[in-house]
């Protein structure tokens, strides 16, 4: 297969690297449904940055609960060893490092690790930023899901954010529907790679300088509904 | 500091209920600052803030992690030209209209506080801290002109308490002590807003007797607790959003 | 009567002056046995720093728990209402403030309220503070219970504490055995005084400048065992 | 930050139990910093403190509210030589004579912290925050060298938060997932300390099944523990003090 990832299969490839045991905070959007992917044999502890940890899948319908929500503000369930704490607490788990692994999405990441994802900077738009910059700053790991170009296809892997930034030097990890591509003090390292694209290809709709691991691989995912 | 008359001690009898919503945000003055508990739809005190759009104070400025949904509670306190400003860190919800047509016309102040930051600030004015390093909102717009500190080798924001004079709070059981427990994710934003308002109010689905909440149980202690007032059905505003429930 | 009071008469009379309703923490030592005093009409809640609040009685003997104990360590009991909650959370409680009275012993107390209570300043004494320092900066009122001078009859109130500070400018009344004095931006007033002693026989025993409250009165207290 | 190896996660799977003290103190280095929770005789671990002494690290900075009681626990640890230096607040207990002779004979170094000050600056140390504001020690000896600064014509003292790299607590339940509930008094120190350790270790009466502690009721939620053991009678230090029990 060479066509680019769908965003179920770019889910997927993004909770193939969510190892067993990990505390993970999932952002609201596309990162939510990388839950739907785990392994079944990984046993991963989901937080909500609202105070829920152990978060569960959804509920059956007619089973919502709304005191029983996400930060996307879904109903979801809470598993057994789950707890739930205070939004300071929450934050504490947050900002003191405790969670291993946050999957945010993003408008723009840059060569240096910058994250964009809040506002476009439009001077009409209500600003709003939730939880994304103490995630951004908080988590261990901090990894993109993202298309790898706009709608519009302009890159949004960048030399230099243009939007308002929501945290600096954080992004580890960039997965995007043509790769897999890991922020590092030498730059950008592309780890995987489509194979419909050679490097040139990708290189051109990036707007930053990629390089190829030496132990690159081709980003394949299954086909999914 | 420098008084012995005793008699206009916060609290004169422990026992904190009133009898209804009227009552339970008696007092709160033009110009308060009020910490509003909830996160989207689970924990907002939507009956005590309507008691207090009837009550009628004006030009408030409101602490709440989102800025209303539809046409309910703090919505609807915004919608009725009430509030001056609002600290929160995610207004821009699906079913904040009101909001959002009061901001564009410029009609509302709103101070954009990460959500983190935002917990932490009403923290640390619950515990007296006089302010905090936090790497939050390094290098981004939201810590223009703050006083940024670097400590170990990283980079911090210096943010500063918020206290407020009334905290309106929703929980699921309290004892006549005040003593609380929340439900889920509806605990959010209570226990740091008890702790941090000069007059906290909490209405609840339930008052037990006191001792009736295990002592290892208890999330909020009654220390951080002014009035409660039972509210045993409260409205549940994604049930209005959804059109499976009417508005009060 | 006329007597200096006993401790125990100490403690009595500040018992009186904890209203209904009062959060109070009481220090270890002469402080802990005003609980004992309290008018049997008053509810109070009494917070230990360690993290109990609703401290109650002593336990019957033999049903002592080692897990249940003050801040000075001895084993109490806890009244319905109570609550167990951490130590940082428990001085979240004394520095924001939400302690109506603390009760606390002194070495000195100065004419602007600073108190001295935690070290004699010499030179091989082990420093120990506890909770001191934060129940002196975070209660409402700072009440002091001490006897007037030192065993050795040297005023403990005084212009100028020499003693190392715990907390400046916290006192509210000081009771003492021979008076009940008020810490005001005017100087020390003498609310109370035993009918034994005059303002000049006291001004004689004390390192500060001391007037007269208007309506004074005189200190009496129960004779108690 | 810069690496998707993820061998090395910290956590492989969730199961926290290990199997004995032995195990559970694992790994602790000479020159460790170490969080030891417990005030007084309450929630002291003594039996992982006794499994540190048998397993030989030394020049351990101890960070714990008293500096041990008798020869048991804390006190042991000191007395076999193994502790550089002490972060406390009250040293001074009634039967700390174990530490008063080495501070007087010069072979301990102490930091003295206001309790209060203690607890927030590992709880701070565990939230991620840089540094903070007290208004504890102005104008005293323990605020000698320290930044001061007014906030709002309230002067406070700047400090700093305390990291250990383990975490010695005792606990009441855990479940395999980490999640603690403590019992009364002894709860103290433990919460805030499992927040503020690279490795957090912790004996606890019983282990329970996961999904057995209701999640309304725990204190301190798995993310924070690393390592439980179950030590279903462990010693009270008080019953070997008052000649009730004797010593391991």
């Amino acid at each position: 297969m060479s066509a680019p990832l769908t965003r179920a299969q770019m889910a997927w490839r993004v909770a193939q690297d969510i190892p067993n045991g990990a505390y993970v905070n999932l952002g609201i959007g596309m990162p939510e449904i990388v839950a739907n992917y785990l392994p079944p044999d990984r046993e991963v502890v989901f937080h909500c940055e609202n105070g829920v940890l152990g978060m569960g899948p959804m509920p059956a319908a007619g089973k919502e609960d709304y005191e029983l929500i996400s930060a996307g503000k879904r109903p979801v369930t809470l598993v057994a060893g789950g707890a739930f704490v205070h939004s300071a607490d929450s934050f504490a788990m947050i900002r003191g490092g405790h969670i291993d692994i946050c999957v945010l999405g993003a408008f723009q990441v840059s060569v240096k690790g910058d994250l964009a994802n809040w506002s476009t900077g439009e001077p009409d738009a209500v600003p709003a930023v939730g939880g994304a910059m103490d995630l951004a700053v908080g988590a261990r790991r901090v990894f993109v899901i993202s298309e790898h170009c706009t709608k519009q296809g302009a890159p949004k892997i960048v030399a230099r954010c243009s939007y308002p930034l929501t945290a600096v030097g954080v992004v580890s990890t960039i997965y995007t529907d043509l790769a897999v591509i890991d922020v590092t003090n030498g730059g950008l390292l592309v780890r995987e790679l489509i194979q419909s694209l050679d490097l040139a290809d990708l290189q051109r709709r990036t707007g930053a300088p990629l390089s190829l691991a030496r132990d690159w691989r081709a980003l394949v995912a299954p086909e999914l509904p | 500091m420098h008084c012995s008359a005793l008699a206009n001690a916060r609290r004169v009898v422990i026992d904190k209920r009133v009898a209804n919503v009227v009552q339970a945000v008696a007092g709160i003055g033009d110009g308060a600052t009020i910490h509003i508990s909830g996160f989207g739809e689970a924990g907002n005190p939507t009956e005590l803030i309507h008691a207090l759009i009837d009550q009628g104070a004006r030009e408030l400025t409101v602490v709440s992690n989102n800025a209303g949904n539809g046409h309910l509670g703090l919505a609807a306190l915004l919608e009725a030209g009430r509030v001056r400003k609002v600290i929160c860190s995610f207004p821009r919800s699906s079913h904040a209209e009101v909001f959002i047509g009061l901001y564009r016309a410029g009609k509302i102040e709103l101070e954009l506080v990460p959500q983190g930051t935002l917990a932490e600030r009403i923290r640390a004015g619950g515990a007296g801290i006089g302010a905090f390093y936090t790497p939050t909102t390094v290098g981004t717009p939201l810590a223009a002109g703050k006083e940024v500190r670097t400590i170990n080798g990283r980079d911090y924001v210096l943010e500063y308490p918020i206290r407020a004079d009334f905290a309106l709070v929703k929980a699921e059981l309290a004892d006549r002590w005040g003593n609380l427990v929340f439900r889920m994710a509806a605990r959010n934003f209570g226990p740091p807003m008890c702790m941090a308002a000069d007059t906290t109010i909490v209405q609840v689905r339930r008052i037990v007797e006191r001792g009736e909440i295990d002592p290892e149980h208890v999330v909020t202690p009654g220390i951080f607790v002014d009035r409660i007032v039972e509210v045993a059905k409260p409205i549940s505003e994604v049930a209005v959003l959804l059109g499976k429930a009417s508005a009060p």
